[in-house]
């Protein structure tokens, strides 16, 4: 939040420094590397196969792991390799795209809880808190009953799960430094409600949100997955980790690799977002230990 | 303590009401309507008509919400499309089954957890700490299906250790228990990471305090102050965490019935999704809403209980 | 008191809602409080924790709505003012807050810090960077702080990023709550000297908020003595100080340590502690806990003596040298 | 016979930045049956020299060099982890600053007052009654009924008093008192500071009492220990020390306390500088960038000058005349 006054200095060192702070850490490298690949394979998947992801072939179907098909095939005889890559897109797209959604509506929401009068707090809160009374998977369940399984449906599901708790951090944070003694300094010298959220508070409590968001991603990538394995996500012929390992799961006593070839990416994302999150969180704030 | 308990018990109630509302507000505005949803695409007009008529969807939002909402505290949760069997009735016969199936995953969670917790915390720094630490964020990371899955997979279909299907022989508690050890496990395996995770740091946060620092310049012995005077402190937070740890659970339920094949609210959810049959499918969630905030009060009253500083701030 | 008080505070209340539903009750943080602060002046209110001075500093400073009474400001009344029309009247009074560096934004550079009442009150046509140098040079901060962060200043230099930010657009009072806490007794000399020359020098009337008598007896022109939301006594330091005429007055300066160890400690010790305000004493706020209690003081509110300045709420006011009626009693 | 007898203790920490040498060269004592002041500013190694006598050093904390002697027989700094448990409490007991945090919130006041005499034979009544008469001899009402009550049910005044009685109930040979009273307001910190002067009377123990309040020190300690940035400057009597202060850094922070100036003073004195980092401390006088009387032999470490027998200063112009008081 430097103005005007004074500019910060070397800007190249300041990208820098964090990630070589993370590169320190044997989790955090594993991490990033875990992280970097899935995002590899994803953006370059056009690049890595020549199969395409859909594409069915009955003569090839149920072939096991080899040079061929180097993940093997699934029942449709389409390129397993070439599904994983295609559904990280998937994976990663729901997810970023959700929780930056997420986060920027909850952030808003927080503030005005937080910062706003009492009674529009109590309203907020009890409205977050009934959202969170319904186990996820449940209220996902119901929505895209009506709604008709879609990437949108996942992720409104998400958003609607992930906001009340992004807003209940920001409010809370926000009600402890709205009594802090800079804050009532500020009021002091007359700064209005909107300068008081943008110069004292706002800066203060986006960076722990963040670092909680980013170890949300899993949850969200998990979300997707599950909606997707329930064959309630993506539509079919579109691949999906999830619809993957259903197409495993269906055949599992026969032909195990097909659900390894869904299940292994996922938990391949899913722990190098966390160890990243982690290492992230306790490079940068390491008060949010255990949260 | 009792009035405590007044409090906890009508925000409770306030809280499933505004759910039910929110739960309505959904099905009122997204697109997409509850009767053709049942009916399926090929129905005629006539019979959505009909079945409009039946659901009471004709009727003023207002006077729908009022008749949802007296219905639903009353227990009547309307009846079933295709064989009109009360949805209470229907979610009640298999709501044991889930619930055998949660506190399955509690008790890993607790029996695993907090001993894994207090060991890293206590051994803070050591390999077992690290390794302690990086086995709960691995399993906190990876999805409960997946793990459903793979611990199908490993155990019942290659090893043949346990049984890979069904909720096991009615009265047979044995073959019920062995067939809950899998599916328990995958709803349980991310909470044992959570848990251990948090009784860790609040052991470590408890055990810098000033009155632990107290209890040590007394010469207390070192098992009487981690476990009377900084383990009493520090499973605070692990209780509050495990209620919400149960509204997770229950998402994990549904997964762990589907893999495994067993009974409960989540294959009933699952199914009548398949088989558009609506009424089950806002029931079911109104129902473990309700079984989540009731299981969440009994969460908070034993934090009361534990702590004497809520008991009196009441 | 020749010239025009520039703060005058009439009858004041601070009153805080209570209980929850179905008995909602209020207590009194300050229980009708009235004094006046004139320019060049310095002010000091004394007084142990829960006695109200803080709350009384922040009505004055327009942060805590007042029950009532009147708080007029340079010929203004300002507590009727909503919070746009109190801006104006915030860059001719400006408040310092206990915590040397828990008062600075944390993410701002001192040199934003100092600067920020110029960008809230939209000041044009000056040049940030040189008023930020003017100010720290000052407060005899080096220049080159405008870079640091406040967690990189120690409590002496936070304190006085503090008073650069207070001074920045020439008040004409500056509420100062707890000046030296927090601070080493070799940086509070420094801290309160800063603040005496920069009101000689730019004719500044102050008001001081500590419980800290030392310091109130060498920076003070008068002192009033808080119990329970109430002053008990109020005068011209030396007064106050000489010839405490209030019980509570009296004991707080006896139970001063001082750093001589001859001191023979002439001690009025009180027994009890203060009373909750949820369970305010009825008569005299005092009597719970004063040596020199007689029976109307339990029944009977305390009228205020006016004399020379001075004003005691006190049935009976001490004669110099009081001693406590015990110590008469018992043995020598 | 002497309690405890501090001699040329260093303490070091290591941390990212490098070693910080946080206590350097202290020597002292306390003798038997005496109450001893350690006054020092922040940054003066107080807390590391009590956690170095209760053992408690944090993980990175190490002892360097010099020792600890309790009662003529314990060296502290190399007791076994069980012999210092067994020291604590019974023998060497501690009244922590902050009245709010010293006792544990969840534990009732009876139940942790019994839980210390863990090593005592007397059956669960004599225990109890014990802590009663300890209740009642630090002057909480209604002693009884207070010990099934919570630490939150106290008002914080009881609470550093309670503390006191927990400290005092095993008759240790040595209570450290760590800024008992900085928390308390002043009518109650001057109550408390009687309170403890009467029971260390009582029971006839030694008292090493921290304070950075000169004014507390004066009236309740018989010797004084001066430390500046994790030396110790000056000792002697306390009438030794306030009444003829030979080091620099003692008679600045004197001057400073506005509470010795009886004359109405606009303009209080003060030490100008900051506290040297103690990662990089300077060869020679810790306090020579902040000394009035600084000199070019300043750069080498000054010796411990003996004004008189136990009054000692660690300065060059410690036995020269002074502007304030003294010998002109």
């Amino acid at each position: 939040m430097s103005e005007v006054v004074s500019n910060p200095p070397g800007r190249v060192a300041e990208i820098w420094r964090p990630i070589r702070k993370i590169l320190r850490e044997p989790l955090g490298a594993l991490g990033l590397f875990l992280v970097l690949l899935v995002i590899f394979g994803a953006v370059f998947a056009d690049f890595l196969t020549s199969y395409d992801p859909t594409r069915i072939n009955p003569r090839a179907r149920f072939q096991g792991p080899g040079a061929e098909h180097l993940l093997g095939t699934d029942q449709l005889g389409r390129d397993l390799f070439a599904r994983v890559l295609h559904g990280g897109r998937i994976a990663l797209y729901v997810a970023l795209v959700s929780t930056a959604v997420s986060l920027a509506i909850g952030i808003v929401l927080g503030l005005i809880a937080g910062y706003g009068p009492r009674w529009l707090d109590n309203l907020m809160i009890l409205l977050f808190d009934a959202m969170k009374s319904f186990p996820t998977v449940m209220l996902a369940l119901a929505l895209v009953t009506l709604m008709g399984p879609s990437l949108t449906a996942v992720m409104v599901v998400v958003i609607l799960v992930t906001v009340p708790g992004y807003a209940r951090i920001i409010r809370t944070q926000t009600i402890a430094l709205k009594s802090s003694e800079y804050v009532t300094a500020a009021q002091s010298m007359g700064a209005s409600s909107a300068r008081i959220l943008r110069v004292h508070i706002l800066p203060n409590v986006i960076g722990p949100l963040v670092i909680l968001a980013s170890m949300d991603i899993p949850v969200v990538i998990g979300i997707e997955a599950g909606m997707s394995f329930l064959g309630l996500g993506v539509r079919p012929p579109t691949p999906s980790w999830g619809s993957i390992l259903n197409d495993g799961f269906t055949g599992i006593r026969d032909s195990a690799w097909i659900a390894i070839a869904g299940g292994v990416p996922i938990i391949i994302t899913t722990l190098g977002f966390t160890f990243l999150g982690e290492t992230l969180r306790d490079v940068f704030d390491p008060r949010l230990k255990g949260r | 303590m009792l009035t405590y308990f007044v409090k906890r018990l009508g925000l409770a109630a306030v809280i499933v009401s505004v759910a039910m509302f929110l739960l309505f507000c959904m099905i009122y505005l997204i697109p997409g309507d509850p009767a053709s949803v049942a009916l399926g695409p090929r129905a005629t007009e006539e019979m959505r008509a009909a079945l409009r008529e039946k659901m009471g969807l004709n009727q003023p939002v207002i006077l729908q919400f009022w008749n949802f909402y007296v219905g639903a505290w009353t227990g009547d949760l309307g009846e079933e499309v295709l064989s009109g069997r009360p949805v209470m009735t229907v979610v009640l016969e298999q709501l044991p089954f889930t619930l055998a199936l949660i506190a399955g995953g509690i008790t890993w969670s607790v029996a695993l957890g907090i001993p894994l917790g207090c060991w890293a915390a206590v051994s803070r720094g050591s390999t077992a700490d690290r390794i302690v630490g990086i086995l709960s964020v691995a399993v906190i990371a990876v999805p409960s299906f997946v793990i459903a899955i793979y611990a199908l997979l490993i155990f019942a279909v290659q090893l043949r250790w346990l049984p890979a299907i069904g909720a096991g022989e009615p009265g047979n508690l044995g073959d019920q228990l062995t067939h809950l050890i899998l599916p328990s496990l995958a709803v349980g395996l991310g909470w044992v990471g959570y848990i251990a995770r948090m009784v860790r740091a609040s052991m470590l946060e408890v055990l810098e305090a000033s009155h632990i620092r107290t209890a040590r310049a007394f010469g207390l012995p070192d098992r009487m102050i981690t476990y009377r005077y900084a383990l009493s402190i520090a499973i605070l937070p692990t209780v509050t965490l495990l209620g919400v740890g149960i509204g997770q659970m229950l998402s994990s339920a549904v997964f762990a019935e589907i893999v495994f094949a067993r009974p409960g609210v989540g294959k009933l959810v699952y199914d009548a999704i398949l088989t558009r049959n609506f009424p089950v499918v806002t029931g079911t969630v109104l129902v473990t809403t309700v079984l989540f905030v009731l299981l969440n009060l009994v969460a908070d009253l034993i934090i009361g209980a534990l702590d004497p500083r809520v008991r009196s701030s009441f | 008191m020749s010239t025009d008080p520039i703060l005058k505070v009439e009858d004041v209340q601070v009153s805080f809602p209570t209980g929850g539903l179905g008995r909602r009750s209020s207590i009194l943080g300050v229980a009708g409080v009235s004094f006046e602060v004139h320019p060049g002046e310095t002010f000091a209110l004394v007084g142990e924790s829960g006695s109200g001075k803080t709350t009384l500093a922040r009505a004055v400073n327009g942060l805590q709505p007042i029950s009532e009474g009147a708080i007029t400001f340079e010929g203004q009344r300002i507590d009727t003012l909503d919070r746009r029309s109190m801006k104006p009247v915030r860059r001719r009074m400006s408040m310092m807050f206990q915590d040397p560096v828990g008062s600075l934004s944390p993410r701002m550079t001192v040199g934003d810090l100092v600067t920020e009442p110029f960008r809230i009150h939209g000041v044009e046509g000056r040049n940030l960077r040189e008023e930020a140098a003017r100010l720290l040079t000052l407060v005899g901060l080096p220049v080159d702080f405008v870079g640091r962060f406040p967690h990189q200043l120690s409590g002496g230099q936070a304190r006085r990023v503090g008073v650069a930010r207070a001074i920045a657009l020439d008040p004409a009072l500056i509420i100062a709550d707890e000046p030296t806490a927090g601070l080493d007794v070799s940086v509070q000399g420094e801290v309160l000297n800063l603040l005496n020359d920069l009101r000689e020098r730019l004719g500044l009337a102050m008001m001081i908020i500590t419980h800290n008598l030392h310091v109130v007896h060498h920076v003070a022109d008068r002192t009033a003595v808080m119990y329970l939301g109430r002053f008990m006594e109020a005068g011209n330091t030396e007064d106050v100080f000489g010839a405490p005429q209030h019980p509570y007055s009296a004991a707080l300066l006896s139970a001063n340590p001082e750093p001589d160890p001859d001191k023979v400690h002439d001690r009025i010790t009180l027994p009890a502690e203060v009373p909750s305000l949820l369970a305010r004493p009825r008569g005299c706020e005092f009597h719970t806990r004063c040596p020199w209690v007689r029976d109307n003081c339990r029944s009977e509110p305390p009228v205020r003596h006016h004399e020379n300045g001075r004003t005691v709420a006190c049935h009976f006011p001490l004669e110099p040298g009081a001693r406590p009626p015990v110590a008469e009693t018992s043995p020598a | 016979m002497t309690t405890l007898a501090i001699n040329n203790l260093n303490v070091t920490f290591s941390t990212e930045a490098g070693p910080l040498h946080a206590l350097k060269n202290v020597t002292f004592d306390i003798p038997e049956n005496r109450i001893v002041g350690i006054v020092g500013e922040s940054g003066c190694g107080k807390s590391t020299l009590i956690n170095a006598i209760l053992g408690l050093l944090a993980d990175n904390g190490t002892v360097d060099d010099g020792s600890i002697l309790f009662e003529g027989a314990d060296e502290l700094t190399t007791l076994s982890a069980s012999r210092m448990r067994d020291l604590r409490g019974p023998r060497i007991s501690t009244v922590f600053q902050d009245p709010m945090g010293a006792l544990n919130p969840v534990i009732s006041v009876g139940r942790q007052m019994i839980n210390i005499q863990y090593r005592s034979d007397l059956s669960k009544e004599e225990k109890t009654q014990r802590a009663i008469d300890m209740l009642e001899l630090v002057r909480i009402p209604d002693a009884r009924a207070a010990l099934g009550r919570y630490p939150h049910q106290f008002s914080g005044g009881m609470k550093q008093r309670i503390a006191i009685a927990m400290a005092l109930m095993m008759e240790p040979a040595l209570l450290i008192a760590d800024e008992p009273t900085t928390a308390l307001d002043a009518t109650l910190e001057v109550t408390t500071i009687e309170l403890l002067k009467d029971l260390q009377q009582e029971i006839g123990c030694s008292v090493m009492f921290i304070s950075h309040h000169l004014g507390v020190i004066a009236e309740l300690c018989d010797d004084v220990v001066v430390m500046y940035a994790g030396e110790v400057v000056e000792r002697g009597t306390t009438r030794q020390i306030f009444q003829n202060p030979r080091h620099p850094y003692t008679a600045r922070l004197l001057e400073c306390d506005p509470a010795r100036q009886s004359e109405r003073t606009r303009h209080l004195p003060t030490i100008p500088g900051e506290i040297p980092d103690l990662r990089a401390r300077p060869p020679g006088c810790i306090f020579a960038n902040r000394c009035h009387r600084v000199q070019p032999a300043c750069t080498a470490p000054p010796p411990d000058a003996v004004i008189v027998d136990g009054h000692i200063a660690r300065c060059f112009v410690a036995n020269e005349p002074t502007e304030v008081g003294g010998i002109a």
